[in-house]
């Protein structure tokens, strides 16, 4: 029986092994092809498949698109794989190593989405001088680009959008003033990414005046009873989610199950897309979200994916209609982001030629996405605005607010909103020394000669 | 015909009783550490070294070490990351605090700390068997991987929990490459599974399995049981919580406490159910396995279903990936509870007897 | 002392929500001696299934009525293909087999439904009951008291079953003595195939009230690992013990969240239940309605 | 054979010991007592206590009441432990080894108590955890030779028939050099020709080591060809106490054979 097993198993178990080998050892197919190849390292399964998917579908789409609109950047097609991270590091550490040496020039940037697997990467990207692009995640503090020279977490962080939430809940109460004794609670998921905001906003409540609870969600976070009959008890004026994944409908949920109005609930970018509110159901009508990217397909770009991708076929989304979702226009603002670095650097390395990682990294550097770059990309109002520099991996800062109408996401605030020029300040002074410190435990020495402004 | 074990006559107690009692075993041994030593390191590249071998090796000493709990002493354990957790995070903070400690102290520091944790939730055990036991184990998988989050302390007071292992340093040196780190992680495996194998085919080793097969009669020729089954506890974290330490300084760089999750520890039951409950060499074919098969899967499955003409949806490789584990788990125990270890064995036993069967 | 009472009911009625769960293992258990992990997948399985029919234009009714015929097929096929061969396994092996069952079904169930979030409707309103707050001061979800209602029956149901009905009496003289009841003739197989099926039904039944709570996603799964310790408290063979435990574990934990948490920094929810019943545990190894085993040599 | 060999004192004295699971009375009340050297046997109808009462000698159950005194120790309660550090071994009923292991090292489990290094000596192996291993495998071979069981040394003991199982048994227990031996039926299930060679091994322990041996046996002829003392037990109680000659003609102990009603 035993050994019958063993004959049985034997064969095939050879085969298989003989082509892992053999498959693994190849390595990599060089040719000098006019060809930038850029890793999807994202998750398609498991309790965030949701997010992963749809990002991972419009961000593969508008490679697509500008493939097949432009034929490339500059006539440099756009190449990349697909691997599955399963949100956990050390398979995102394995696709981040498969995927490295790919393509002529190697990666040209990877966005690990998902902030243990930055972490993960920060010390191999440097290595190996390919970017580490956390976008709307990650650590805030790489904003100081002479410390963290190849980890960009762009557009906005945590910390800055804490801040800009503050901003915005002044906005609605009237002038910052007005927070003077309001109470704040910060309903957060237990992890690092939920513990993120809890120093900005405990530094804004001393210079505002407002009171701030903390109360944890354990993970998953689908039980929430105990943290909202506690925040009854409090009589909060508002209520900041910074939840993942089922912990944000139950939130919802749970808040009208305790009779807590919703239209006094402000999400986290990651608790507000439709996958985070359909679940609740009219118990999410009124909630609130901040997004750096605007739903819809409205905006040219969007219709470009459709046009020159759907039209033939060949879209990522089996559903079609995720098109336009929050996750699915992420993807994009990824995207585009990443075309874009990679224009700049072949603007300044040499056109129509694959750039390295390292020359994307100085595209990510110089990215100079005004108004009229975005009117030109057709993502006028879609994305903020945002312009880095060596010291400043982040940018504007900006964000979004929106409101769920019981059916889709609105947009709030018509302007893209910041944290106030002071409170920017008190942020960056926060990333300085959280940056300072790292350098010194890790034996970095900063960069010279590298500024706020290029 | 090569294989063969005529005319190989034990002359001695000491002689019978070596790991290998064959000289090919012992030819085959002294290759295998040969090639992982020496060829290994000139031949793989980065990819192989660091996404492959050190995760492969580092999983290998936490599957010996939940193997020592559940295999050899018959106790299952659902809270693996959790040990493996607490070494990490122990050895960060020897590290940190210590400026004297060499990283090696800190290592063996945080297998400590871990063994620690590793008796208090084993003292249940005194009482509870099966799979009570299991979900005993559990609260330490929730408990521990919650303080680890929660009291900030534990990662030096780093906003999100998160922790970065120093560099490796040894007098002087410093482990930055693959290679280097490779050939650490090789040398810390190799002498812990000997370690390991030494400890199972002694005293400590039988006592252990006697507590498992049957434990009131182990009790009757006056093995403490009690003691017994601590001692499994804590040699089994302490193993895990040198591989999470090496899992954090040789492996990912930076750690936080929820990537220890439910999820780690099933993988490494998987590890020690496929590969073999019992065996040393297990371990390591279950390692292998859980670290290789889904690459392969992840890499080859479209690529086949597209040859064959069906468009494979996104994720569906990943589901396969769950399907076949869980597909396999149930085929082994059904079948083949020992697993890969005992599927070489047999074909070990064939070979003596090839090429004359009778 | 009414914020109490708040909490206390609240984590009562959340407590019966866990008991559901719980009840899936105590039958397959009581049964064929199986701790069966993938409870929770089946869970998980269920409601997407619910919810996949739904989407194909099935009424909700139907879809119900079809995902039990599925979740009966799958409770045979598992008879067949996974306890069979395992019979006369130790239970700790038979227990691990069940972890590889979860994740092949959750494998499947997302391969077959893919792993979006779903919203599923069954009709009832998540909402605090007005007057009773109008006369209190206190919130009790319409939706929790239902739930508990929905529960209440189920056990009844399962009671009567197992007390009354040929099968029933059947399979609680499986679960004495296997031997013994393949002895006198009870077909062993069909039963076993019998209770895998009623656990899918309860996983349906428990799967439809924490998918439209929550929605219908991966998370679901988790809902198993809330049902473990109720589980401990309660003894694996006892339909009371597992409303009893889910009720303490339900309170107990809401309580301590509300009351110790603050003093350690809250989040403790996660563990606190684990941490009760293995205390439990080492005062009484068997739960609380388990009977004693006297060790015989 | 008796003439030669030399009965002492009394080593083992149980006192009025009584035992109950829930209702169940086990035991109640027995006395007796075992001597130096000698071959002790517990007979007894089947329920009568006999196995119970080892494993209240050996402390694996606990008695209500009653002392049992022990090389002059005196107590109520002991556990296996103890037992087996002072000098107890035993064999079970329903055979209790190790079927993971090999026979080799179910025989040296044996030898725990005899064991002087520690498990990080022996994870070293070299040096003092090897010397220990080597001399009580030394030991372990003398009761292999002296058991004829060389040739499974290496076998799992699950693949044995059912008679040698019993004997790697009483291999085990031998290993430990226990000045008591508690033997549980160790010739239900054999065949004459295994339960002759089982005799034979008994008596020799006895006769070579001068081992105590106190014996739980259904083969009446088995019984009073080898014991020196014979205690009946019933219904959980003593009913007789003596030679085998003296029990035999015992008037109550036919009765209860015999399956006369009380």
């Amino acid at each position: 029986m035993l050994s019958s097993t063993a004959r049985r198993l034997g064969r095939p178990a050879a085969a298989l092994l003989g082509a892992a080998v053999i498959a693994l050892g190849s390595g990599l197919a060089h040719g000098q092809a006019k060809e930038q190849f850029i890793p999807a390292n994202f998750y398609w399964v498991g309790p965030y498949a949701s997010g992963g998917s749809g990002i991972a579908g419009g961000f593969i789409d508008y490679f697509k698109m500008v493939n097949a609109r432009d034929g490339g950047v500059n006539g440099v097609k756009i190449t990349w794989e697909k691997c599955e991270t399963e949100y956990n590091n050390a398979r995102g550490v394995e696709c981040y190593e498969r995927s490295k040496n790919k393509g002529p020039t190697g990666a040209s940037l990877i966005h690990p989405l998902s902030t243990g697997i930055t972490y993960s990467l920060i010390d191999k990207g440097t290595a190996d001088k390919i970017p580490i692009v956390s976008l709307g995640y990650g650590r805030a503090d790489a904003t100081i680009g002479s410390v963290f020279p190849y980890v960009f977490p762009l557009m906005t962080t945590y910390w800055s959008q804490a801040a800009a939430m503050v901003n915005f809940l002044g906005q609605r109460e009237g002038g910052l003033a007005k927070l003077k004794g309001k109470k704040i609670v910060l309903l957060y998921h237990e992890s690092a990414y939920g513990k993120e905001p809890i120093p900005v906003l405990t530094d804004l409540s001393k210079k505002y005046g407002y009171q701030l609870t903390t109360i944890a969600v354990p993970h998953p976070g689908n039980e929430q009873q105990s943290q909202w009959l506690q925040i009854r008890q409090i009589r909060p004026d508002w209520v900041i989610l910074w939840g993942w994944g089922v912990m944000n409908p139950t939130a919802l949920k749970a808040a009208q199950k305790t009779g807590f109005p919703r239209n006094k609930i402000l999400g986290v970018w990651w608790s507000g897309a439709e996958e985070d509110v359909i679940p609740a159901g009219s118990a999410a009508k009124g909630y609130m979200a901040a997004g750096f990217n605007a739903p819809g397909t409205s905006y040219p770009a969007i219709q470009d994916i459709l046009k020159y991708v759907y039209a033939k076929g060949d879209g990522e989304m089996e559903d079609k209609s995720r098109v336009g979702s929050i996750y699915y226009n992420r993807g994009v603002v990824l995207a585009a982001v990443s075309v874009e670095a990679i224009k700049v650097a072949q603007e300044h390395f040499g056109k129509g030629k694959p750039v390295t990682g390292e020359q994307v990294a100085w595209g990510l550097e110089h990215l100079n996405l005004d108004e009229k770059r975005l009117k030109q990309l057709g993502l006028s109002g879609f994305m903020p605005p945002t312009t880095t520099a060596c010291n400043n991996h982040e940018g504007s800062g900006l964000v979004k607010f929106q409101q769920w109408d019981g059916t889709k996401w609105k947009i709030l605030t018509a302007n893209w909103v910041a944290p106030t020029p002071e409170d920017q300040k008190l942020v960056r002074s926060k990333m300085e020394a959280s940056a300072a410190k790292y350098a010194k435990d890790k034996g970095i020495t900063p960069r010279a000669n590298c500024t706020d402004e290029n | 015909m090569l294989y063969r074990e005529t005319g190989q006559f034990k002359t001695s107690y000491a002689a019978d009783q070596q790991i290998f009692p064959l000289r090919q075993d012992r030819i085959g041994v002294v290759a295998t550490l040969l090639v992982a030593f020496i060829v290994v390191p000139l031949v793989a590249n980065e990819y192989w070294l660091e996404a492959i071998l050190i995760p492969f090796l580092v999983f290998s000493l936490a599957a010996l070490g939940l193997n020592i709990l559940t295999g050899y002493a018959g106790q299952l354990s659902l809270g693996t990351a959790a040990f493996m957790a607490v070494g990490a995070f122990g050895a960060y903070n020897f590290e940190l605090r210590l400026e004297w400690m060499p990283i090696l102290g800190s290592f063996a520091l945080g297998g400590v700390c871990a063994a620690f944790v590793g008796i208090l939730f084993g003292l249940p055990s005194l009482r509870i068997k099966g799979f009570y036991l299991a979900v005993a184990t559990l609260a330490a998988q929730f408990f521990v991987v919650w303080a680890l989050t929660h009291f900030n302390w534990f990662s030096n007071y780093s906003a999100s929990g998160v922790i970065t292992a120093q560099r490796i340093e040894i007098f002087g040196f410093y482990f930055l490459t693959g290679q280097s780190k490779y050939l650490l992680v090789l040398a810390i495996v190799t002498l812990l599974a000997l370690a390991a194998k030494n400890m199972v085919r002694s005293e400590t080793g039988r006592a252990w399995m006697a507590v498992r097969d049957f434990d009131v009669a182990a009790a009757v020729i006056g093995i403490p049981v009690m003691r017994t089954k601590l001692l499994a506890f804590a040699v089994s974290s302490f193993y895990c919580g040198v591989a999470g330490a090496l899992y954090a300084y040789a492996y990912l760089g930076t750690v936080e406490p929820d990537g220890f999750n439910l999820d780690l520890s099933f993988r490494i039951l998987f590890m020690i159910i496929i590969g073999g409950v019992g065996s040393i060499l297990g371990s390591f074919l279950g390692a292998a396995f859980i670290v290789l098969f889904p690459i392969l899967l992840n890499r080859f499955a479209e690529p086949f279903a597209n040859a064959i003409g069906i468009d494979l949806p996104s994720g569906m490789s990943s589901n396969l990936e769950l399907i076949i584990f869980g597909g396999l788990i149930i085929f082994f125990l059904a079948v083949e509870p020992l697993g890969l270890a005992r599927l070489w064995q047999v074909a070990k036993e064939k070979l003596r007897l090839w090429p004359f069967p009778h | 002392m009414q914020f109490f009472f708040e909490v206390l009911i609240g984590g009562l009625l959340a407590g019966i929500m866990y008991s559901l769960v719980a009840l899936g293992f105590v039958l397959i258990y009581k049964a064929s001696g199986v701790f069966n992990f993938a409870q929770g997948a089946m869970v998980f399985f269920a409601a997407l299934t619910v919810v996949g029919f739904m989407e194909q234009g099935a009424p909700l009714p139907l879809a119900i009525g079809l995902c039990l015929i599925v979740m009966i097929l799958l409770g045979v096929a598992t008879e067949r293909i996974v306890l069979r061969p395992l019979v006369n396994q130790p239970q700790i092996t038979l227990f691990m087999a069940t972890i590889g069952l979860a994740f092949f079904v959750e494998g499947l169930a997302q391969g077959l439904w893919g792993a979006q979030v779903h919203a599923l409707d069954i009709g009832i309103p998540d909402t605090p009951i007005e007057s009773l707050m109008d006369k209190t001061g206190m919130l009790i979800s319409q939706f929790d008291l239902i739930a508990a209602l929905i529960c209440a029956v189920l056990v009844t149901l399962l009671a009567v079953f197992f007390n009354k009905t040929r099968i029933g009496r059947a399979l609680r003289a499986v679960a004495d003595d296997h031997q013994a009841a393949l002895a006198v003739g009870i077909p062993l197989k069909q039963i076993w195939a019998i209770v895998w099926a009623v656990a899918g039904f309860v996983a349906l039944v428990a799967g439809l009230l924490w998918g439209a709570r929550n929605g219908v996603q991966f998370a679901l799964t988790f809902v198993a690992l809330k049902a473990l310790p109720v589980l401990i408290l309660g003894g694996f063979e006892s339909i009371a013990g597992a409303i009893v435990g889910g009720l303490i574990v339900g309170s107990s934990e809401k309580l301590a969240e509300v009351f110790l948490g603050p003093y350690v920094g809250g989040g403790i929810e996660g563990w606190f239940a684990y941490v009760v019943a293995l205390l439990f545990l080492l005062v009484r190894p068997q739960g609380l309605f388990g009977e004693k085993i006297i060790e015989r040599v | 054979m008796e003439q030669v060999r030399n009965i002492g004192e009394p080593i083992l004295v149980v006192e009025n010991v009584s035992l109950a699971f829930g209702g169940v009375k086990a035991l109640q009340d027995v006395s007796f007592d075992v001597c130096e050297h000698e071959v002790r046997a517990i007979i007894g109808p089947n329920g009568a206590g006999k196995s119970s009462m080892l494993n209240v000698v050996n402390g694996v159950y606990h008695p209500q009441q009653g002392h049992v005194t022990f090389k002059g120790v005196r107590r109520q309660d002991m556990n296996s432990h103890e037992a087996a550090s002072m000098g107890i071994a035993r064999t079970f009923q329903n055979i209790a080894l190790f079927r993971g292991m090999t026979v080799l090292d179910n025989i040296m489990t044996g030898r725990a108590l005899k064991m002087k290094t520690n498990f990080l000596q022996q994870a070293l192996w070299w040096g003092p955890a090897r010397r220990d291993e080597m001399q009580n495998r030394h030991k372990v071979e003398e009761v292999i030779d002296f058991l004829e069981i060389q040739h499974i040394r290496k076998t799992p003991v699950g693949r044995l028939p059912y008679g040698l199982q019993k004997r790697v048994e009483l291999a085990r227990a031998l290993a430990a050099e226990p000045e008591v031996l508690l033997l549980d039926e160790p010739m239900a299930g054999m065949n004459l020709e295994e339960k002759q060679d089982m005799c034979r091994y008994v008596l020799d322990v006895n006769d070579q080591f001068g081992t105590t041996i106190v014996l739980i046996e259904h083969d009446m002829g088995v019984v009073m060809d080898i014991s020196d003392r014979v205690v009946v037990l019933d219904y959980g109680q003593k009913i007789a106490d003596g030679t085998p000659d003296v029990v035999r003609a015992d008037k109550k102990v036919i009765d209860a054979y015999l399956g006369v009603t009380h």
